[in-house]
């Protein structure tokens, strides 16, 4: 049991912080948003620099075999600064879907120019009106000839606009809510057949509504075992949730601060509103739930290099819900003891709020989480790890 | 004690229902339906529709438009009108300058404004808060010194909503400065097209222009649009703050909100069915339902105790409807945001301001995001829910 | 629309509140719990002088036909002395069966000496492990020869010791969770096979758990009509729960009173409690509970007058769940503000409180009846009344 | 960074395990999983079973009969217990007074009574409360005068736990009526027995006798009970409040709490099947799980951080601990009481109090209204959960 960094990850977590201090404020990152892909492409390079677009993969990949922990480091980092730029998506689901189901050749294709910069990806996985369940797949895809015919419309794929390879899950046999039957493709995001509308979403990241038609890619293009992808899916989407909790708790951690700030130095009634004791009860109660949140992301994190999938999943599960609740608490705490200026485009608060919002949305929200563990049963094992259900 | 509405009321419902099925244009209706914000022309329209029908101004005296009609009658109207879904009527005309005219105003404002304000000819913007007095109004610094049969004015108002839009403004200036915090307030109304004023937009976090700061340099206005007395405005603010208090629960918006997420969770898969059969989903809805319900009887008592449906002295205990109210409209956006799920997610501009068709997304998911963002600034509007439950402690309670 | 009392009921709520001040204050009612029954038939007789005890029955049976408003001023008086007397299983429940299911000879028997003070009923329900369920009953009615005989197992059945006529729903038909075959008897509860045995409760009223063994009744003693009891079951209990939620008011509307005096006077860090702005701001909150929960039991109250049994089980599982929450709140902050003295026996905070959770358990929780609203659906009529689903 | 637990920690954790399936007696058992109270004999015998394992007084330094566990052992340990459920330790003698002397008790004092505060020969309570002084602590009156090689004590104390039951009481008294609030106070320890004392029963909600009021009339104590130096005694009284703040989560306590809930509700019907089968009921009890889960992490960081596990100076964060524990605490109770429904409403005192066998209720849910009822006290007691806020907003957040 330990809860240190190593003096790696100490070094680790201080670079990114310096770079996000030195090129990341508030106003920096409104210029950002105002580069044509609505991030930077510079920013990017200067992440793949300083190493992090590598971190997770193997050295053999050319990666930095960073594990959890440092991906805990860096989306915090980001979560604190709302880094736009398409990390998510690229390295860890892209990334991850290489990871754990990439054929040698395709990694040696596509690991380094993830690593170098060159290379964004996305993973179209949601339909439309599907909610969150992973195995929720129309899009069908055909064998023709030595071929993969892949035709479906997929939703809010995560900059899925500015990727340049996509992960497209589709069905291969069976019914629409089947968990067997499933593929991974990878598919290029220029092939003919592909159509895709980006836009941006309420927390001034970007995503895309893709359509496939025809999109024939070859066998080369498949992700691991056709038919057999869910659990992958299920691996790679539950370590993304652990480190978008990380996020989460960057983005907490922000707007608990600014909020602590703004009511040491806002006065009404001649007084500043942190002499309010009401309102210093309710700054203990964000203050709590961020803690709450930061205890159980470390959790997320560890547990998702647990060999028993169900038991990532649920401590995936209980992570999303206590991030959830806090998310809930704090961003909108945040806004009220802000007031009026909260509200508002120019100020920091609102951002962190919407932020938050979309984050307890992405892959599950809290009530479609409490869900799954509450079907998954309960209860307490004490083994090795801190082991929930 | 009875409950029931009365044979009377029910054929009022009736009527009142099928004007608004009748009489709302079909492309205002599916903007209020979707969600999205309104045009100044739409709002116009409407209320020229309403005032056509005499029902501009239901609560106004008979003579100056009003229609008579007792406070049940308005509640059922203004529920009647939030679940249609139909435009609310301009809160700052309808509710806030008319009856302050009405019961301060001199004959001439009276006869002059009354009848603009009811058309929408005058569309009328609020300004009170100041950027260093929030929650705490009193404490406002806009000067405004008399110079002949002119008050000078010089100071920022901020949050002036629909300032951009608006052709007058009522607000609260400082006449003299050497009173005690709320005495030495007076209210004037201000032709925004007076020289020396400047508007500049706010952006909100739901991406839209409803907000606006407000400056004010070396403004002349004639010393005929002062309110009431010199000095007095700070009992005019109150007057207003306390007018139809009850109105602010605005249980028929939360109702609204919570049957379009019954009827849009019939389109999302959930299980092996939708989403509206998801038992969890359903105990979600109904534990609000239930506060709704609370709040209703509540809201009817409130108007039933007293002079406030009126315009009288306000009722402290009213303080209870601005906050629990605006606690459920909160709790219906967020149940609206767990039903859309990352359909809320895209942001689509020009559709939450009118536009006729979205981008590309889907109409009925696109500004639940934003609604559910800008139904953040209700609790902290109009006075804050930190400031109610403040009155409510001190005035109900006696602590 | 009137929320105003007529000026009778202007005088009986006078009359009610003046005898419970003179009679009922937090010493006396100890002394009453000392007395043999843990209730007192003084005080008994006392609300039958007053007429208390045959306000709901017609002027036909003897009684002043008072309605669900009558019911309701009694209900929360009684809840702000924290009366321990049977007037629930006796008048509301025992009454209640017998004004809308009793035969003119039922009728005549006993209501005029229910009115009189002289007897005394119980509802015999609930079973073992069966929670809420109104249809949960296995307990056995058998035809034999002219008679019915009775076996089963009832518990919790309130003032069931003191009782002298029991109202038993039993099955003669139907499965154990079957709506249909169930059957009321009006049992003398010194009939031979009849064990019953006595306790208190946590709130200082009392119960029984009774066990029918052979218990041999004539036809004469059957309520409505055999096999086709649970509508009148419903409807009773929906009555009755009603007006406990009015008694619930009552009971916080005391407790939020007390909370409010003692914060007045009790001094911390040299000032009042009251003084403080985060307890003031959680006063607040309690009175926003107790006033939905006032408002939404005169909506319980009124709706049982429904003709539609099913609009009248929603509004009053709706009231349930309201009184719930507010009763939950105002509890438990009641007795975290008084502190330690509120835990003690000898102070009245603690009594609210436990008076409070025992209204929550009965006739369902606030769980119970969310999971029945949420399975009858939701929505709004209106018409006439301020109808719910 | 790593949260599994080591090789050795698991080894230990089923040494514990079974330890406590072997060793703890049989009725003792039924006790604690019944929720009834123990006899003054049931812990005395339970912590002469655990002194002679060498376990009594886990944090206690080795060579006053500590185990010399490191703090995630210790945590192991604790939480075990609670899970067995056995006893637990006697807080006043294992985690107050014993670790006061060590840290500040002369040399006399630690070898005359250590050994018999480990063995409970001396039964500690705590004299800290009184009427006057609730969250308020310093403002404590009690008085004692140095008369000679005695104090005389004149006052009256609060809620003392098991103050029937105690042989000795450390209490914390004023010595300079002049000095400021916090200063001016020491702490004594005096044998219960000494005339001038009076010990009066104070009967809780749930019908027990835990608590008394305790007065002090002319009480001569020898001077060499004084605990380290006069007037320093409010510095020992915040040193014993930090002290073991980590265990105030008892996240274990909760955990079997749920675990029992869950297991109850197997036997409950409800719908076609079992209250254990019920979504909704298993969601309640998933969401407290996600907290507990979360605090378990949080006490275990607390616990890493800092020498609070050692007793050195107190973290303020670990307010959150006690804060979030109770609550959570409080939130298991509330989901017992839910299973046992009406079977939770009989009052049977002398079942509370150990008997056998219940006058007629059932075992199982007998306790579990007494339980919850009493479990309002833990946000109240030991520094209620305003005054954690409060440290929090003062100590941590700087405002």
């Amino acid at each position: 049991m330990d809860f240190n960094l190593t003096g790696d990850q100490r070094l680790l977590k201080e670079a990114v912080e310096r770079l996000l201090a030195d090129t990341y404020d508030f106003a920096q990152r409104k210029s950002l948003l105002a580069e044509p892909d609505g991030w930077s492409r510079t920013q990017w390079q200067r992440f793949a620099d300083m190493g992090l677009l590598g971190l997770p993969f193997a050295e053999s990949d050319g990666g930095f075999a960073g594990g959890p922990v440092e991906t805990m480091i860096v989306m915090e980092a980001f979560g604190n600064a709302l880094v736009v730029e398409p990390y998510l998506p690229t390295v860890l689901l892209g990334g991850g879907f290489l990871r754990l189901a990439g054929s040698d050749e395709q990694r040696q294709r596509l690991i380094p120019r993830i690593i170098d910069g060159s290379l964004l990806m996305a993973f179209a996985q949601a339909e439309p009106q599907s909610l969150y369940d992973l195995f929720r797949v129309e899009t069908r895809a055909r064998r023709v000839g030595g071929a993969w015919v892949i035709d479906g419309h997929k939703r809010h794929v995560l900059h899925g606009d500015s990727a340049d390879v996509l992960v497209v899950s589709a069905r291969i046999d069976g019914a629409s809510n089947d968990t067997e039957g499933l593929a991974l493709f990878l598919v290029d995001a220029t092939a003919p057949g592909v159509t895709r509308r980006g836009y941006r979403l309420q927390d001034h990241t970007r995503a895309a509504e893709i359509r496939l038609e025809n999109v024939r890619v070859e066998n080369d293009a498949v992700l691991g075992q056709p038919g057999h992808a869910f659990p992958i899916i299920t691996r790679v989407v539950d370590s993304t949730i652990a480190a978008l909790c990380c996020e989460a708790v960057g983005v907490m951690a922000n707007a608990h601060e600014r909020t602590i700030e703004y009511m040491k130095l806002r006065k009404q009634f001649g007084a500043t509103l942190g002499s309010f004791q009401a309102l210093q009860h309710r700054a203990v109660d964000m203050f709590v739930q961020l803690e709450l949140a930061r205890s159980i992301a470390m959790y997320g994190v560890m547990s998702c290099e647990d060999t028993d999938p169900q038991a990532c999943s649920r401590a995936v599960s209980a992570t999303k819900v206590q991030i959830g609740q806090s998310a809930r608490l704090i961003g909108q705490e945040s806004l009220q003891l802000h007031g009026g200026i909260g509200m508002t485009e120019d100020y920091p608060a609102g951002h962190y709020f919407r932020r938050l919002t979309m984050i307890e949305m992405l892959f599950g929200d809290t009530s479609y989480h409490l869900a799954a563990l509450a079907e998954a049963g309960g209860g307490w094992r004490t083994g090795r790890r801190l082991e929930f259900f | 004690m009875d409950l029931r509405y009365s044979e009377e009321d029910i054929r009022f419902r009736e009527d009142v229902r099928t004007f608004f099925r009748t009489a709302l244009p079909d492309d205002i209706r599916r903007k209020v339906v979707c969600g999205q914000r309104l045009s100044r022309e739409d709002v116009v329209r409407w209320t020229g529709i309403l005032h056509a029908k005499g029902w501009a101004t239901p609560g106004w005296p008979v003579e100056w438009g009003g229609t008579g009609w007792d406070s049940v009658k308005q509640y059922i109207f203004k529920e009647e009108l939030l679940m249609a879904p139909a435009p609310e009527a301009l809160v700052f005309n309808t509710s806030m300058i008319g009856p302050l005219l009405i019961a301060f105003g001199s004959d001439e404002q009276k006869s002059h404004f009354l009848p603009k304000i009811a058309t929408l000819e005058y569309w009328f913007c609020q300004g009170f808060s100041e950027p260093e007095s929030g929650s705490d109004l009193a404490s406002l610094r806009t000067r405004a010194v008399q110079d002949g049969d002119e008050y000078v004015v010089n100071g920022q108002k901020i949050w002036t909503t629909m300032g951009h839009r608006a052709d007058w403004c009522f607000l609260l200036v400082r006449t003299d400065p050497d009173a005690k915090k709320q005495r030495g307030i007076s209210m004037l109304m201000v032709d925004m097209k007076t020289s020396g004023i400047t508007v500049k937009p706010i952006i909100t976090i739901d991406g839209y222009h409803d907000l606006n700061e407000t400056f004010f340099d070396n403004v002349r206005i004639p010393a005929a649009n002062l309110i009431g007395e010199e000095n007095k405005g700070w009992d005019y603010a109150k007057y207003l703050l306390g007018h139809e208090r009850s109105a602010q629960s605005r249980v028929g918006l939360s109702k609204m909100r919570l049957q379009r997420a019954r009827q849009l969770a019939q389109d999302i898969a959930c299980g092996t069915g939708c989403l509206a059969d998801d038992p969890q989903f359903r105990e979600r809805i109904a534990l609000i339902e239930v506060e709704l319900k609370a709040l209703e009887i509540l809201t009817l008592r409130v108007i039933a105790d007293g002079p406030a449906s009126t315009g009288g002295a306000s009722d402290p205990k009213a303080s209870i409807l601005k906050l629990k109210g605006v606690a459920l409209q909160q709790a219906a956006t967020q149940v609206l945001m767990e039903v859309a799920g990352y359909d809320a997610m895209e942001y689509d501009g020009e559709f939450l301001k009118g536009a006729a068709e979205p981008a590309g997304g889907e109409d009925w998911a696109l500004t639940i995001a934003p609604n559910f963002y800008f139904a953040r600034h209700v609790s902290i509007a109009a006075g804050s829910s930190e400031v109610q439950r403040n009155i409510i402690a001190h005035s109900v309670l006696g602590l």
